[in-house]
Protein backbone atom coordinates (compact mmCIF):
# COMPACT_ATOMS: atom_id res chain seq x y z
CA UNK A 1 0.00 0.00 0.00
CA UNK A 2 1.51 3.36 -0.61
CA UNK A 3 -0.34 6.82 0.38
CA UNK A 4 -1.56 9.18 -2.56
CA UNK A 5 -2.01 12.85 -1.79
CA UNK A 6 -3.87 15.20 -3.84
CA UNK A 7 -3.50 18.91 -4.07
CA UNK A 8 -4.88 22.27 -5.39
CA UNK A 9 -7.05 22.06 -7.93
CA UNK A 10 -6.90 18.31 -8.68
CA UNK A 11 -7.83 17.99 -4.54
CA UNK A 12 -10.77 19.74 -5.17
CA UNK A 13 -12.47 18.57 -8.39
CA UNK A 14 -11.89 15.00 -7.63
CA UNK A 15 -12.91 15.83 -3.66
CA UNK A 16 -10.42 13.55 -2.19
CA UNK A 17 -7.18 14.95 -0.41
CA UNK A 18 -5.31 11.56 0.30
CA UNK A 19 -6.05 8.07 -0.18
CA UNK A 20 -4.27 4.34 0.23
CA UNK A 21 -3.65 2.59 -2.94
CA UNK A 22 -2.46 -0.62 -3.84
CA UNK A 23 0.74 -1.28 -6.16
CA UNK A 24 1.00 -4.75 -8.54
CA UNK A 25 2.34 -7.45 -7.17
CA UNK A 26 4.10 -8.46 -9.79
CA UNK A 27 6.22 -5.81 -11.22
CA UNK A 28 8.46 -2.59 -9.87
CA UNK A 29 5.78 0.24 -9.62
CA UNK A 30 7.21 4.47 -10.71
CA UNK A 31 5.07 7.26 -10.72
CA UNK A 32 3.66 6.44 -14.16
CA UNK A 33 2.09 3.14 -12.50
CA UNK A 34 0.38 5.32 -10.06
CA UNK A 35 -0.87 7.71 -12.73
CA UNK A 36 -2.45 4.48 -14.79
CA UNK A 37 -4.15 3.37 -12.17
CA UNK A 38 -5.61 6.67 -11.05
CA UNK A 39 -6.48 7.33 -14.95
CA UNK A 40 -8.41 4.01 -15.26
CA UNK A 41 -10.95 5.14 -13.00
CA UNK A 42 -12.32 7.11 -15.70
CA UNK A 43 -14.25 10.75 -15.97
CA UNK A 44 -12.04 13.74 -14.26
CA UNK A 45 -9.40 10.63 -13.17
CA UNK A 46 -8.99 10.06 -16.43
CA UNK A 47 -9.18 13.61 -18.05
CA UNK A 48 -6.43 14.83 -15.25
CA UNK A 49 -3.91 11.97 -15.05
CA UNK A 50 -4.42 10.07 -19.03
CA UNK A 51 -2.33 12.69 -21.07
CA UNK A 52 1.27 13.36 -20.36
CA UNK A 53 1.16 17.21 -19.38
CA UNK A 54 0.30 19.14 -16.46
CA UNK A 55 0.69 16.65 -13.53
CA UNK A 56 3.97 17.00 -11.10
CA UNK A 57 4.55 14.51 -8.35
CA UNK A 58 6.97 13.98 -5.31
CA UNK A 59 7.77 11.06 -3.46
CA UNK A 60 8.26 10.88 0.45
CA UNK A 61 8.27 14.86 -0.07
CA UNK A 62 10.97 15.01 -2.83
CA UNK A 63 9.93 15.82 -6.57
CA UNK A 64 9.76 12.92 -8.85
CA UNK A 65 9.92 12.01 -12.66
CA UNK A 66 7.59 9.76 -14.01
CA UNK A 67 9.69 6.86 -14.38
CA UNK A 68 10.79 7.12 -10.10
CA UNK A 69 10.12 3.98 -8.81
CA UNK A 70 7.21 4.22 -6.13
CA UNK A 71 8.31 1.53 -3.19
CA UNK A 72 5.43 0.45 -0.82
CA UNK A 73 4.53 2.57 2.26
CA UNK A 74 5.67 5.88 0.06
CA UNK A 75 4.10 8.91 0.20
CA UNK A 76 3.38 10.06 -3.18
CA UNK A 77 1.89 13.12 -4.05
CA UNK A 78 0.25 14.48 -7.65
CA UNK A 79 -0.45 17.72 -7.78
CA UNK A 80 -0.82 20.33 -11.06
CA UNK A 81 2.49 22.55 -11.86
CA UNK A 82 3.42 24.70 -8.42
CA UNK A 83 2.76 28.35 -9.41
CA UNK A 84 4.42 30.00 -5.71
CA UNK A 85 6.43 32.90 -5.41
CA UNK B 1 25.39 27.84 4.55
CA UNK B 2 22.76 29.56 7.58
CA UNK B 3 19.65 28.84 5.87
CA UNK B 4 16.57 30.83 7.27
CA UNK B 5 13.39 29.16 6.11
CA UNK B 6 9.72 30.20 7.28
CA UNK B 7 6.37 29.38 6.37
CA UNK B 8 3.63 31.56 7.77
CA UNK B 9 0.72 33.44 7.45
CA UNK B 10 2.07 36.82 8.98
CA UNK B 11 3.97 39.88 6.87
CA UNK B 12 8.06 40.01 6.84
CA UNK B 13 10.37 43.19 7.19
CA UNK B 14 12.87 43.34 4.50
CA UNK B 15 14.68 45.54 6.36
CA UNK B 16 15.20 43.05 9.42
CA UNK B 17 15.74 40.03 6.90
CA UNK B 18 18.59 42.08 5.50
CA UNK B 19 20.03 43.03 9.16
CA UNK B 20 20.36 39.15 9.93
CA UNK B 21 22.02 38.28 6.98
CA UNK B 22 24.93 40.50 6.84
CA UNK B 23 27.78 39.69 9.01
CA UNK B 24 30.68 37.30 8.62
CA UNK B 25 31.83 39.98 6.31
CA UNK B 26 29.37 39.84 3.89
CA UNK B 27 29.81 42.56 1.05
CA UNK B 28 26.50 42.00 -0.68
CA UNK B 29 23.03 41.41 0.38
CA UNK B 30 20.55 40.42 -2.36
CA UNK B 31 16.85 40.36 -1.75
CA UNK B 32 14.10 40.17 -4.18
CA UNK B 33 10.23 40.66 -2.56
CA UNK B 34 7.22 39.24 -4.55
CA UNK B 35 3.89 41.09 -4.39
CA UNK B 36 0.33 40.05 -4.78
CA UNK B 37 -0.66 41.89 -8.34
CA UNK B 38 -3.57 43.80 -8.75
CA UNK B 39 -3.55 42.45 -12.48
CA UNK B 40 -3.57 38.74 -13.43
CA UNK B 41 -4.26 37.33 -17.07
CA UNK B 42 -7.88 36.83 -15.41
CA UNK B 43 -8.73 40.37 -14.83
CA UNK B 44 -8.60 42.53 -11.42
CA UNK B 45 -7.34 40.58 -8.75
CA UNK B 46 -8.76 41.42 -5.37
CA UNK B 47 -6.75 38.53 -3.07
CA UNK B 48 -5.42 35.45 -3.13
CA UNK B 49 -4.85 32.00 -1.64
CA UNK B 50 -2.09 30.23 -1.34
CA UNK B 51 -2.01 26.47 -0.76
CA UNK B 52 0.96 24.21 0.36
CA UNK B 53 2.30 20.84 0.93
CA UNK B 54 2.77 21.05 4.21
CA UNK B 55 5.19 18.28 4.81
CA UNK B 56 7.42 19.22 1.78
CA UNK B 57 7.80 22.98 1.45
CA UNK B 58 10.46 23.39 3.68
CA UNK B 59 12.41 20.14 2.53
CA UNK B 60 12.28 21.75 -1.23
CA UNK B 61 13.54 25.27 0.48
CA UNK B 62 16.30 23.74 1.82
CA UNK B 63 17.32 21.47 -1.35
CA UNK B 64 17.16 24.62 -3.60
CA UNK B 65 18.98 26.83 -0.90
CA UNK B 66 21.53 23.71 -0.94
CA UNK B 67 22.02 23.34 -4.77
CA UNK B 68 22.37 27.69 -4.48
CA UNK B 69 25.01 27.19 -2.18
CA UNK B 70 26.97 24.46 -4.29
CA UNK B 71 26.69 26.78 -7.41
CA UNK B 72 27.65 30.06 -5.66
CA UNK B 73 29.97 30.97 -2.77
CA UNK B 74 26.65 32.54 -0.70
CA UNK B 75 27.29 33.15 3.07
CA UNK B 76 23.99 32.68 3.98
CA UNK B 77 20.28 32.26 2.83
CA UNK B 78 16.51 33.71 3.98
CA UNK B 79 13.71 31.99 2.32
CA UNK B 80 10.20 33.25 3.85
CA UNK B 81 6.74 32.55 2.38
CA UNK B 82 3.69 33.17 3.17
CA UNK B 83 0.60 31.17 2.95
CA UNK B 84 -3.10 31.22 3.24
CA UNK B 85 -5.32 34.36 2.15
CA UNK B 86 -3.19 37.60 0.97
CA UNK B 87 -4.85 40.71 -0.33
CA UNK B 88 -3.76 42.18 -3.56
CA UNK B 89 -0.32 44.41 -2.94
CA UNK B 90 0.85 42.44 -0.27
CA UNK B 91 3.56 40.74 -0.04
CA UNK B 92 4.18 36.74 -0.78
CA UNK B 93 7.58 36.36 -0.68
CA UNK B 94 11.14 37.96 0.30
CA UNK B 95 14.05 35.33 -0.82
CA UNK B 96 17.41 37.33 0.49
CA UNK B 97 21.44 36.19 0.17
CA UNK B 98 24.73 37.61 1.39
CA UNK B 99 27.98 36.70 -0.21
CA UNK B 100 31.18 38.46 -0.12
CA UNK B 101 30.88 40.22 -3.53
CA UNK B 102 28.02 41.10 -5.16
CA UNK B 103 27.72 39.16 -8.69
CA UNK B 104 26.81 35.81 -6.16
CA UNK B 105 24.31 37.31 -4.45
CA UNK B 106 22.79 38.49 -7.41
CA UNK B 107 22.54 34.75 -9.56
CA UNK B 108 22.42 32.72 -6.04
CA UNK B 109 18.95 34.99 -5.77
CA UNK B 110 17.66 34.77 -9.31
CA UNK B 111 18.07 31.36 -9.05
CA UNK B 112 16.57 30.73 -5.58
CA UNK B 113 13.15 32.34 -7.21
CA UNK B 114 13.26 30.67 -10.33
CA UNK B 115 13.44 26.89 -8.54
CA UNK B 116 11.21 28.14 -6.17
CA UNK B 117 8.51 29.13 -8.85
CA UNK B 118 8.69 25.48 -10.65
CA UNK B 119 10.02 23.50 -7.48
CA UNK B 120 8.76 24.04 -4.34
CA UNK B 121 4.60 22.86 -3.56
CA UNK B 122 2.93 26.07 -3.54
CA UNK B 123 0.02 26.71 -5.47
CA UNK B 124 -2.28 30.07 -5.97
CA UNK B 125 -5.59 30.61 -6.21
CA UNK B 126 -6.74 34.73 -7.59
CA UNK B 127 -10.08 36.09 -6.66
CA UNK B 128 -11.23 37.98 -9.57
CA UNK B 129 -14.79 39.61 -9.40
CA UNK B 130 -15.63 36.96 -6.56
CA UNK B 131 -14.81 33.65 -8.58
CA UNK B 132 -12.05 31.70 -7.18
CA UNK B 133 -9.72 30.35 -9.66
CA UNK B 134 -6.15 28.28 -9.69
CA UNK B 135 -3.45 30.10 -11.37
CA UNK B 136 -1.97 28.67 -14.22
CA UNK B 137 1.92 27.58 -14.01
CA UNK B 138 3.93 29.94 -17.16
CA UNK B 139 5.86 28.78 -19.31
CA UNK B 140 8.02 31.73 -18.76
CA UNK B 141 9.01 30.54 -15.36
CA UNK B 142 9.34 27.21 -16.76
CA UNK B 143 12.36 28.89 -18.88
CA UNK B 144 13.57 30.81 -16.60
CA UNK B 145 14.31 27.77 -14.31
CA UNK B 146 15.87 26.35 -16.68
CA UNK B 147 18.26 28.50 -17.66
CA UNK B 148 20.45 27.32 -14.72
CA UNK B 149 20.51 23.80 -15.92
CA UNK B 150 22.16 20.93 -15.77
CA UNK B 151 19.76 19.54 -13.33
CA UNK B 152 17.39 16.83 -13.41
CA UNK B 153 13.76 18.00 -14.88
CA UNK B 154 10.77 17.99 -12.34
CA UNK B 155 7.95 15.62 -14.49
CA UNK B 156 7.00 16.87 -17.53
CA UNK C 1 10.41 55.65 -13.87
CA UNK C 2 9.91 57.00 -10.71
CA UNK C 3 13.64 57.69 -9.27
CA UNK C 4 14.84 58.43 -5.98
CA UNK C 5 18.27 59.49 -5.45
CA UNK C 6 19.87 60.24 -2.02
CA UNK C 7 23.80 61.17 -1.23
CA UNK C 8 23.83 61.30 2.76
CA UNK C 9 26.18 60.37 5.45
CA UNK C 10 23.04 58.72 7.29
CA UNK C 11 22.12 54.81 7.34
CA UNK C 12 19.26 53.55 5.61
CA UNK C 13 16.29 51.09 6.23
CA UNK C 14 15.80 48.52 3.48
CA UNK C 15 12.08 47.64 4.39
CA UNK C 16 11.14 51.39 4.33
CA UNK C 17 12.26 51.58 0.96
CA UNK C 18 11.28 48.27 -0.54
CA UNK C 19 7.75 49.62 0.80
CA UNK C 20 8.10 53.07 -1.02
CA UNK C 21 9.35 50.91 -4.05
CA UNK C 22 5.87 48.98 -4.33
CA UNK C 23 2.92 50.46 -5.81
CA UNK C 24 1.68 50.79 -9.30
CA UNK C 25 1.01 46.89 -9.82
CA UNK C 26 4.80 46.14 -8.96
CA UNK C 27 4.73 42.19 -8.51
CA UNK C 28 8.66 42.15 -7.68
CA UNK C 29 11.09 44.14 -5.81
CA UNK C 30 14.73 43.53 -5.70
CA UNK C 31 17.66 45.38 -3.66
CA UNK C 32 21.25 45.54 -3.39
CA UNK C 33 22.58 46.59 -0.64
CA UNK C 34 26.62 47.08 -0.03
CA UNK C 35 28.43 46.82 3.65
CA UNK C 36 31.92 48.07 4.12
CA UNK C 37 33.43 44.79 4.59
CA UNK C 38 36.16 43.77 7.90
CA UNK C 39 38.84 42.41 5.27
CA UNK C 40 40.25 43.86 1.81
CA UNK C 41 42.84 43.14 -0.03
CA UNK C 42 45.28 45.79 2.43
CA UNK C 43 44.02 43.52 5.30
CA UNK C 44 41.92 44.51 8.36
CA UNK C 45 39.88 47.19 7.59
CA UNK C 46 38.82 49.67 10.26
CA UNK C 47 36.70 51.66 8.41
CA UNK C 48 36.26 53.80 5.38
CA UNK C 49 35.92 57.23 4.00
CA UNK C 50 34.12 58.12 0.86
CA UNK C 51 34.76 61.43 -1.23
CA UNK C 52 32.57 62.13 -3.75
CA UNK C 53 31.95 65.12 -6.47
CA UNK C 54 28.77 67.08 -4.98
CA UNK C 55 28.15 68.65 -8.52
CA UNK C 56 28.35 65.61 -10.46
CA UNK C 57 27.05 62.78 -8.10
CA UNK C 58 23.41 62.63 -8.01
CA UNK C 59 23.46 63.89 -11.95
CA UNK C 60 25.23 60.91 -12.81
CA UNK C 61 23.32 58.77 -10.87
CA UNK C 62 20.33 60.33 -12.62
CA UNK C 63 21.50 59.11 -15.94
CA UNK C 64 22.65 55.81 -15.26
CA UNK C 65 18.54 55.31 -13.51
CA UNK C 66 16.97 56.86 -16.89
CA UNK C 67 19.88 54.05 -18.83
CA UNK C 68 18.45 51.10 -16.62
CA UNK C 69 15.01 52.52 -17.33
CA UNK C 70 15.53 52.98 -21.10
CA UNK C 71 16.63 48.81 -21.20
CA UNK C 72 14.47 46.90 -18.89
CA UNK C 73 10.91 47.53 -17.94
CA UNK C 74 11.18 49.69 -14.59
CA UNK C 75 8.33 51.13 -12.51
CA UNK C 76 10.73 52.56 -10.22
CA UNK C 77 14.40 52.73 -8.78
CA UNK C 78 15.52 54.09 -5.31
CA UNK C 79 20.03 54.67 -5.07
CA UNK C 80 20.80 55.97 -1.78
CA UNK C 81 24.92 56.17 -1.62
CA UNK C 82 26.35 57.01 1.81
CA UNK C 83 29.50 59.71 2.40
CA UNK C 84 31.99 60.18 4.56
CA UNK C 85 33.61 57.67 7.25
CA UNK C 86 31.81 54.41 7.67
CA UNK C 87 33.09 51.44 10.19
CA UNK C 88 33.80 47.92 8.55
CA UNK C 89 30.04 46.26 8.79
CA UNK C 90 28.28 49.63 8.34
CA UNK C 91 25.52 49.69 4.95
CA UNK C 92 27.24 51.51 2.33
CA UNK C 93 24.80 51.57 -0.55
CA UNK C 94 21.36 50.87 -1.23
CA UNK C 95 19.93 50.07 -5.06
CA UNK C 96 16.24 49.08 -5.41
CA UNK C 97 14.01 48.49 -8.37
CA UNK C 98 10.43 46.99 -8.46
CA UNK C 99 8.72 46.26 -11.94
CA UNK C 100 5.98 43.94 -13.00
CA UNK C 101 7.96 40.61 -13.26
CA UNK C 102 11.08 39.82 -11.98
CA UNK C 103 13.87 39.13 -14.32
CA UNK C 104 13.60 43.08 -15.14
CA UNK C 105 14.30 43.88 -11.42
CA UNK C 106 16.76 41.48 -11.21
CA UNK C 107 18.53 42.64 -13.93
CA UNK C 108 18.08 46.22 -13.59
CA UNK C 109 19.50 46.21 -9.92
CA UNK C 110 22.26 44.65 -11.26
CA UNK C 111 23.06 46.88 -13.67
CA UNK C 112 22.79 49.91 -11.73
CA UNK C 113 25.48 48.40 -9.17
CA UNK C 114 27.67 47.43 -11.90
CA UNK C 115 27.41 51.09 -13.72
CA UNK C 116 27.44 52.90 -10.04
CA UNK C 117 30.91 51.06 -9.41
CA UNK C 118 32.65 52.48 -12.67
CA UNK C 119 31.07 55.10 -13.54
CA UNK C 120 29.51 57.06 -10.26
CA UNK C 121 31.87 60.02 -8.92
CA UNK C 122 32.99 58.50 -5.72
CA UNK C 123 36.19 57.06 -4.16
CA UNK C 124 36.74 55.51 -1.33
CA UNK C 125 39.82 55.35 1.52
CA UNK C 126 40.40 52.28 3.27
CA UNK C 127 41.84 52.28 7.05
CA UNK C 128 43.97 48.94 7.75
CA UNK C 129 46.67 49.16 10.69
CA UNK C 130 45.84 53.47 11.56
CA UNK C 131 46.70 53.97 7.77
CA UNK C 132 44.61 55.36 4.73
CA UNK C 133 45.23 53.69 1.86
CA UNK C 134 42.67 54.82 -1.31
CA UNK C 135 41.07 52.06 -2.47
CA UNK C 136 42.38 50.86 -6.34
CA UNK C 137 39.68 50.25 -9.22
CA UNK C 138 38.71 46.45 -10.03
CA UNK C 139 39.29 45.02 -13.33
CA UNK C 140 35.94 43.21 -12.08
CA UNK C 141 34.39 45.92 -11.69
CA UNK C 142 35.09 47.25 -15.03
CA UNK C 143 34.32 43.42 -17.01
CA UNK C 144 31.06 43.69 -14.75
CA UNK C 145 30.35 46.99 -16.34
CA UNK C 146 30.84 45.77 -19.71
CA UNK C 147 28.59 43.72 -19.78
CA UNK C 148 26.02 46.02 -20.53
CA UNK C 149 27.27 46.84 -23.51
CA UNK C 150 26.71 48.46 -26.43
CA UNK C 151 27.82 52.16 -24.44
CA UNK C 152 30.13 54.45 -24.92
CA UNK C 153 33.33 53.79 -22.77
CA UNK C 154 34.74 56.23 -20.21
CA UNK C 155 37.90 57.68 -20.67
CA UNK C 156 40.33 54.60 -20.72
CA UNK D 1 39.50 79.91 -18.93
CA UNK D 2 38.35 76.49 -17.97
CA UNK D 3 37.98 74.95 -14.06
CA UNK D 4 39.70 72.29 -13.62
CA UNK D 5 38.91 70.09 -10.46
CA UNK D 6 40.94 66.97 -8.49
CA UNK D 7 39.83 64.83 -6.48
CA UNK D 8 40.80 61.70 -4.18
CA UNK D 9 44.05 60.56 -4.82
CA UNK D 10 44.77 63.48 -7.47
CA UNK D 11 43.47 66.21 -4.96
CA UNK D 12 45.50 64.94 -1.93
CA UNK D 13 49.08 64.44 -3.98
CA UNK D 14 48.60 66.87 -5.96
CA UNK D 15 47.56 69.65 -2.92
CA UNK D 16 45.18 71.39 -5.24
CA UNK D 17 41.17 70.79 -5.47
CA UNK D 18 40.74 73.23 -8.51
CA UNK D 19 42.40 76.12 -10.70
CA UNK D 20 41.70 77.85 -13.77
CA UNK D 21 43.55 77.04 -16.33
CA UNK D 22 43.88 78.72 -20.21
CA UNK D 23 43.21 76.94 -23.14
CA UNK D 24 45.33 77.06 -26.39
CA UNK D 25 43.75 79.57 -28.76
CA UNK D 26 45.30 78.38 -31.62
CA UNK D 27 43.15 74.84 -31.81
CA UNK D 28 40.20 73.06 -30.83
CA UNK D 29 40.98 71.69 -27.18
CA UNK D 30 40.18 68.22 -26.05
CA UNK D 31 40.16 66.70 -22.68
CA UNK D 32 44.02 65.03 -23.58
CA UNK D 33 44.55 68.36 -24.30
CA UNK D 34 44.04 69.56 -20.38
CA UNK D 35 46.21 66.35 -19.21
CA UNK D 36 49.10 67.34 -21.12
CA UNK D 37 49.19 70.65 -20.14
CA UNK D 38 48.68 69.15 -16.90
CA UNK D 39 51.63 66.72 -17.48
CA UNK D 40 54.26 69.36 -18.56
CA UNK D 41 54.52 70.58 -15.22
CA UNK D 42 56.86 67.62 -14.11
CA UNK D 43 57.08 65.68 -10.96
CA UNK D 44 54.18 63.80 -9.99
CA UNK D 45 52.06 65.92 -12.40
CA UNK D 46 53.82 63.99 -15.46
CA UNK D 47 53.50 60.66 -12.95
CA UNK D 48 49.43 61.08 -12.79
CA UNK D 49 48.50 62.33 -16.29
CA UNK D 50 51.52 61.44 -19.28
CA UNK D 51 50.30 57.95 -19.06
CA UNK D 52 47.62 56.71 -20.81
CA UNK D 53 45.89 54.52 -17.93
CA UNK D 54 44.35 55.63 -14.28
CA UNK D 55 42.65 58.68 -15.55
CA UNK D 56 38.90 58.98 -15.66
CA UNK D 57 37.35 62.82 -16.86
CA UNK D 58 34.43 64.83 -16.70
CA UNK D 59 33.43 67.86 -18.59
CA UNK D 60 30.45 69.87 -16.86
CA UNK D 61 29.90 67.03 -14.39
CA UNK D 62 28.96 63.99 -17.52
CA UNK D 63 32.00 61.71 -18.23
CA UNK D 64 33.82 62.29 -20.80
CA UNK D 65 36.60 60.64 -23.15
CA UNK D 66 40.22 61.48 -24.06
CA UNK D 67 38.94 63.04 -27.23
CA UNK D 68 36.11 64.99 -25.70
CA UNK D 69 36.28 68.56 -26.76
CA UNK D 70 36.43 70.80 -24.18
CA UNK D 71 35.21 74.84 -24.52
CA UNK D 72 36.13 78.19 -22.98
CA UNK D 73 34.17 78.10 -19.59
CA UNK D 74 33.92 74.53 -18.50
CA UNK D 75 34.16 72.58 -15.78
CA UNK D 76 36.84 69.36 -16.31
CA UNK D 77 37.35 67.25 -13.64
CA UNK D 78 40.20 64.86 -13.75
CA UNK D 79 40.22 61.88 -11.12
CA UNK D 80 41.64 58.42 -11.18
CA UNK D 81 39.01 55.34 -11.53
CA UNK D 82 35.74 55.80 -9.08
CA UNK D 83 35.28 53.03 -6.10
CA UNK D 84 31.92 53.61 -4.79
CA UNK D 85 29.07 51.38 -4.14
Amino acid sequence: MITVLYFARFREKLGVASEELSLPADRDSTVQTVLDILAARGGLWQEFFAGGQGVMAAINQEMASRDSLVLDDDEVAIFPPVTGG
Amino acid sequence: MKTVIRIQPESFDVGIEVAALEGDDAGAVVTFTGFVRHQSAAGEVSAIELEHYAGMTEKSLQLICAEAASRWPLLAATVIHRIGYLSAGAPIVLVGVSSVHREAAFQGASFLMDWLKTRAPFWKKEWVNGEAMWVASKASDAAAADRWQPTAPPVA
